[in-house]
């Protein structure tokens, strides 16, 4: 049984390779006939996330059409990048069956995944084929620890994200005169809440703060106001909330509502809202002055500008799906160009050896160790000031001072 | 722990919280009473009619509590034609058929809904939204205080309906006894929808009341429904006092629990609320006698 | 073989059985009549378990079973038929006997075979693999007794079998209850039609407003003032004698 | 016979699945027939209960869930053979159901109030599987990745999927076996009318509970199936109410209480989900409009479903045949 299954494998993997190498004898023959590589792009097009889903596919096309613009893969005598969409229905069933017809389709590469969820169950699905996969922004720690060689992720983990938001924090609170001493958690009771609140819990309390509570609540929550009752009997310095979109928006609001202000105003990571300029400009009085440490672009990168115009041009909220993609993709491509083949092996092989451009990410130069996460990669400090979203920490890519204490 | 007049909040909290529950409620509480069927697509359809709301306010720039009067004779027209012309027909009467259909409803609403408006959040944004009514030393949200009023006026009208005009006498009739009163020229099929319609319209009251302070999007109404069904059960299905107290109760227990034990497991004491009661008296706390 | 003694059932305030009693000699056929809401269905209830009564005992065959559940008396031996009568719907007639069948045998064709052998003797024989929903009433009111009739019951209470049948299907339905009888089954029967009643009891027993007014042998009890009363009003015996005395 | 031509073209399909499988399939069409038989294996196990016994469960994602999680802790947490993981998934499976079952039957829930209970118990299960540490809380937990017959995870999944056909099969045979007993006889009986059942001697409770928990163990082994392709689960997936849908669709739809309905009704409902898919344009949720749509016919125009119309057309048509 066991033989006939290698056996087998391999013949579909000799066949996949004799006809990409084919291809790519091709093109002395051919010119007029350019050939194409095809980058899958996995991502929520329907479904819960549908909203993220098509950003990032906006951020996706931008990159594609800016390679393509630029004559497509040198090292593959020209060839064009063309962009297949597996739509993961917002769920981690669906990501693997999307996989499963990115790889059908003819994928060589496939990036996202967005959810933590999605990403697991996707990439294991790539990793029966051995197709390379680039996590885009999902950031739970255990996709990384699967020993999956075809998984690699961009982004920065959540633990990499956490020391960076812990450090910022001590350095910005530090600045103010130590304003803040008391923290107040709010958090979603799924995957991206509990795992914040625990290890915020584990870890504040040695930086000098004092967590006087950490309040968990379900998703879909139809209420804020018990929770926003307790936080004004605690009267925390700082609220660190942990939620997806609507809650967050639920929270902001019953904060307002409540005439709850802290004195450091709300410090989040990867809020659901507080970097959606959809919530800026909805309710621009309850985001004022959120702080949040999330993907985000570089706002110095011309690039960056391009694709927000871009998103505003669809008519969309500007978000970090859309410059991430954009990145991941470019990644994608450079690693197409150094691996000079479009066959899995050679890809992987070239994402573990190569340092890669980061696009408009703040990531410097990306770089993939052995589990396959990107070491360079890091979060943005945010902060909602004067209804624009500004990134004001670390110094080299901030846009403005961080205003801290908030409300003081 | 906390000063009485937090404790007090939360317990005003959970009565103005509780009243638009109660406003579910009673529109499923009514259907069961007199169809004896549990309405699967009441989420579905009280999801409906925050969209409309949202519709009326974001396309023609009505004030939700005045799109209420748009939306509710809307609603009642939906539920109306739902249950005369798709679950009546479709279930022939069986209560497996009735459940089913009711279900293949609701995730046929809630998926046209995600077909047509995406899965996007919308809010209203009112001047309103954020005022709140001092009183005393406690801070009432203003749309919160509305609600309890309006849902406490809608009950009142929802009983005056049913015992002071005909529909509401042929309603109870049929309720009591579905042949007797068809054979006193009741035509119960219309019977059967106009109830489905009223219950169906009370939601878009409910609607009217959440869009200032909440948001819809086309899974919002299952949030609520879980809620309903248990308010319903613990009421006593059926009885439309025993929606209205039942709400205001689970109200108060989730506020008070939330504030005790958090949000999240103040999920489960709802369930298990409504395990227990469903395990120990079905019939609830002013169910008829099984 | 069945004794009911001093059963009394209260539904929320209304008394529908009143102390009634009743004994069932081994091997009888007795009839248990009286005027509609009576509470005789609600006695039969309470005797085949489906109801628990609030005073009195339910013995048979000398064991007091008054609050065993009705499966278990149908393992002992006591069969019902119900008044509206319930075929298993999805199931074909050979099925439905069947169900009484696997009461004694857990093997399916011994089962089966035994539901055609019933099927046969209630006169169902043609129609076995007919869903029991496409039996006309007389059809169906069979189907009940040999559904009863397949669980080999030593007592079968009968709750108006006959009700609802034209005078033909009667006539062919008393011989199979005699029938049954000659087989060694006890028989307790609710009827209104006085002419079976009179034609297949040993005994009758007659309940009015859920009180046992009369009971012994048919003739004697038709004549009884009290029951003739309770069927037709205050007064109505005197007038019927009179009557009688009038056309002798 | 009519009942033994079903079987064995029931058979014969879910063979010719299988060579199909064996000679090459897409790795995509594969995944969507190992998905079509993990669903119809959880209708099958929903049908015993819902179909047979006419018990409509909404909640029987609590039985999958309990498979799944089961299998997969005594993996990670123990390092359990999974073969092992699948036998003790099965059985705490059924021990829920069998623990739900007896508090809802002593009760004499039946019709909506059973509906809701049951899934008033899946979701409290949702909620705790997502808080306990123990089941990975909103992290969910991963199967680790090993190949082999012994894992019961395969590179070639080929080998997956015709261990499915064989559980599939199992089922069928199952229900086969169901429809002849007396166990089946008062099942249908009690559906029928309990009443009538108890007069004839059915322990009504006793059959209930038998049902729920031989319901519970099938659709628990699905669940631990599940598992074993995904290799992951949390708690939306492994108690949301999808499943309970989904279990209680495909057999409606294919056919409540008759043996081919839970198979016809996954094969369809999920082809037709990716027909639609593809046809839709991007547009979410026109797959599940349509689903919803063919529920509310079936219950309309077919209320034995795909199976019982199919069947009344064969016999009207021969039925006339006759005639002629």
């Amino acid at each position: 049984m066991k033989k006939l299954t290698n056996s087998v494998s391999r013949r579909t993997v000799l066949k996949v390779g004799g006809v990409s190498a084919m291809v790519l004898a091709a093109p002395g023959l051919s010119r007029a006939q350019a050939p194409t590589v095809k980058i899958g792009l996995l991502q929520p097009m329907t479904g819960g996330f549908a909203g993220d889903g098509d950003l990032a596919r906006i951020g996706a096309e931008y990159a594609i059409k800016e390679i393509n613009d630029a004559g497509g893969i040198k090292s593959l005598g020209g060839a064009k990048l063309e962009l297949l969409i597996g739509d993961s229905r917002s769920n981690a069933e669906a990501g693997a069956q999307a996989t499963e017809q990115l790889k059908a389709d003819g994928a060589a590469i496939v990036v996202g995944g967005f959810a933590s969820g999605i990403s697991m169950t996707a990439t294991q699905a790539a990793a029966r084929y051995e197709l390379p996969f680039i996590i885009d922004c999902a950031v739970s720690d255990a996709l990384m620890t699967r020993n999956l060689k075809n998984v690699f992720r961009f982004n920065p983990s959540f633990s990499m994200a956490a020391d960076v938001a812990l450090k910022n924090l001590v350095t910005i609170n530090d600045a103010s005169g130590k304003a803040a001493k008391t923290v107040a958690i709010v958090h979603e009771d799924g995957l991206l809440g509990s795992g914040l609140a625990k290890l915020m819990q584990a870890r504040l309390p040695a930086l000098g703060f004092e967590v006087v509570e950490a309040i968990s609540h379900p998703t879909p929550a139809r209420d804020m106001s018990n929770v926003v009752l307790r936080l004004r009997s605690l009267q925390p310095d700082l609220i660190i909330p942990s939620h997806y979109f609507n809650e967050f928006v639920l929270f902001a609001r019953t904060l307002q509502q409540q005439r709850v202000k802290p004195k450091g105003g709300i410090y989040a990571l990867f809020g659901g809202a507080a970097s959606s300029y959809r919530f800026v400009k909805e309710f621009p009085e309850a985001a004022e002055g959120v702080m949040d440490v999330n993907h985000w672009g570089d706002p110095k990168n011309p690039t960056n500008d391009k694709l927000m115009q871009a998103v505003q041009a669809a008519g969309k909220f500007y978000a970090y799906n859309a410059p991430i993609n954009y990145s991941v993709v470019k990644v994608a491509a450079q690693a197409l160009e150094f691996a000079k083949s479009a066959e899995s092996g050679a890809i992987i092989e070239a994402l573990q050896k190569n340092e890669f451009d980061s696009g408009v990410m703040p990531y410097g130069k990306s770089k993939f160790d052995a589990t396959g996460q990107n070491v360079n990669a890091l979060p943005l400090n945010t902060q909602v000031q004067g209804g624009q979203i500004k990134v004001i920490y670390p110094e080299q890519f901030a846009q403005a001072k961080p205003k801290f204490p908030a409300n003081g | 722990m906390y000063s009485p007049t937090i404790i007090f909040e939360a317990l005003m909290n959970g009565l103005m919280l509780g009243a638009v529950y109660a406003l579910i409620a009673l529109g499923l509480t009514l259907i069961y009473g007199v169809l004896h069927i549990v309405n699967f697509a009441h989420g579905a359809l009280l999801t409906v009619a925050m969209y409309l709301v949202w519709l009326a306010s974001d396309r023609f720039g009505l004030d939700p509590y005045v799109a209420i009067l748009v939306v509710t004779p809307l609603m009642f027209a939906i539920g109306y034609c739902l249950q005369r012309f798709i679950i009546g027909p479709a279930s022939r009467g069986s209560d497996n058929g009735i459940l089913l259909a009711t279900l293949g409803l609701s995730i046929v609403i809630q998926n046209l809904l995600l077909a047509g408006f995406n899965s996007d959040t919308r809010t209203i944004a009112t001047d309103y939204a954020f005022e709140i009514v001092p009183l005393g030393p406690l801070l009432l949200s203003l749309p919160r205080v509305i609600g309890l009023g309006v849902s406490v006026v809608t009950a009142v009208l929802l009983w005056a309906i049913l015992n002071r005009t005909d529909i509401g006498k042929a309603i109870r009739a049929v309720a009591k006894e579905k042949l007797g009163a068809s054979l006193v020229g009741i035509n119960v099929a219309h019977v059967y929808a106009m109830t489905f319609a009223i219950g169906t319209a009370c939601l878009a009251i409910a609607g009217g009341l959440l869009m200032p302070s909440f948001y819809v999007s086309p899974t919002t109404g299952a949030a609520f429904v879980l809620v309903a069904f248990t308010i319903v059960v613990l009421g006593g299905m059926g009885s439309i006092p025993g929606a209205l107290i039942g709400g205001l109760l689970i109200g108060v227990v989730e506020a008070i629990s939330s504030l005790f034990l958090g949000d999240s497991l103040g999920q489960i004491g709802i369930f298990l609320i409504f395990i227990l009661v469903l395990l120990v008296k079905p019939t609830g706390l002013f169910g008829a006698r099984a | 073989m069945l004794k009911a003694h001093n059963l009394t059932k209260r539904f929320s305030g209304l008394l529908a059985v009143d102390d009634a009693t009743i004994d069932v000699a081994e091997g009888s056929i007795t009839g248990l009549i009286g005027p509609n809401g009576a509470g005789k269905t609600t006695l039969f209830a309470m005797i085949a378990g489906f109801l628990s009564p609030n005073a009195g005992t339910v013995t048979f065959q000398n064991e007091d079973i008054t609050g065993e559940k009705p499966h278990l008396r149908a393992r002992r031996g006591l069969a019902r038929t119900f008044q509206i009568v319930q075929p298993f719907a999805g199931l074909d007639v050979r099925d439905n006997i069947a169900v009484g069948a696997f009461l004694h045998t857990k093997d399916p064709a011994e089962a089966r075979r035994l539901a055609t052998l019933t099927a046969e003797k209630v006169g169902l024989g043609h129609e076995l693999d007919k869903l029991a929903s496409g039996l006309t009433i007389a059809g169906r009111k069979r189907l009940e007794l040999a559904r009863a009739l397949a669980t080999k019951p030593k007592l079968l209470l009968l709750d108006e079998v006959l009700a609802g049948l034209n005078p033909s299907e009667i006539r062919d339905v008393l011989p199979i209850i005699r029938q049954i009888r000659e087989e060694g089954v006890t028989i307790l029967m609710i009827e209104h039609i006085m002419q079976a009643v009179m034609n297949l009891c040993d005994t009758v027993y007659v309940l009015s407003q859920g009180k046992m007014i009369a009971s012994g042998e048919p003739r004697l009890v038709c004549t009884d003032t009290a029951v003739i009363e309770a069927y037709l009003g205050h007064g109505a015996a005197a007038r019927i004698k009179a009557e009688g005395a009038a056309h002798a | 016979m009519k009942k033994n031509f079903e079987f064995i073209a029931a058979l014969a399909f879910l063979g010719v699945v299988g060579i199909a499988a064996i000679a090459g399939l897409p790795g995509n069409i594969l995944n969507l027939l190992i998905f079509m038989m993990i669903i119809a294996l959880t209708a099958q196990g929903w049908n015993v209960l819902g179909g047979y016994g006419g018990l409509s469960s909404f909640g029987h994602a609590a039985f999958f869930g309990t498979g799944a999680y089961t299998t997969t802790i005594l993996q990670t947490s123990f390092g359990i053979n999974a073969w092992v993981g699948l036998v003790c998934g099965v059985i705490l499976g059924a021990a829920v159901g069998a623990m739900i079952g007896f508090l809802s039957f002593r009760a004499g829930l039946k019709g909506s109030y059973f509906a809701l209970i049951t899934l008033a118990f899946a979701e409290v299960l949702r909620i705790l599987a997502n808080s306990w540490d123990f089941t990975g809380g909103a992290a969910g937990m991963m199967v680790s990745i090993n190949n082999g017959f012994a894992y019961l995870q395969f590179s070639d999944r080929r080998w997956f999927l015709l261990i499915l056909i064989g559980f599939v099969a199992g089922g069928l045979l199952l229900t086969r076996w169901l429809e002849r007993s007396a166990f089946g006889a008062y099942l249908i009986a009690l559906r029928e009318n309990d009443q009538a059942a108890q007069a004839l001697g059915v322990d009504i409770f006793k059959i209930k509970m038998q049902a729920i928990t031989l319901s519970a163990a099938i659709t628990a082994l699905a669940g631990c199936l599940y598992v074993q392709n995904f290799l992951f689960i949390d708690a939306n997936v492994a108690y949301g109410s999808w499943i309970s849908i989904e279990a209680l669709f495909a057999a409606i739809v294919g056919g409540a209480g008759t043996m081919l309905g839970p198979l016809i009704g996954s094969v369809l409902l999920l082809g037709l989900g990716e027909i639609t898919k593809s046809f839709s344009g991007g547009i979410a949720g026109v797959d599940l409009v349509v689903f919803g749509i063919i529920l509310i016919l079936c219950v309309a125009f077919a209320p034995n479903g795909i199976r019982g119309f199919v069947a009344d057309l064969w016999y009207r048509r021969k039925s006339r045949g006759k005639a002629m």
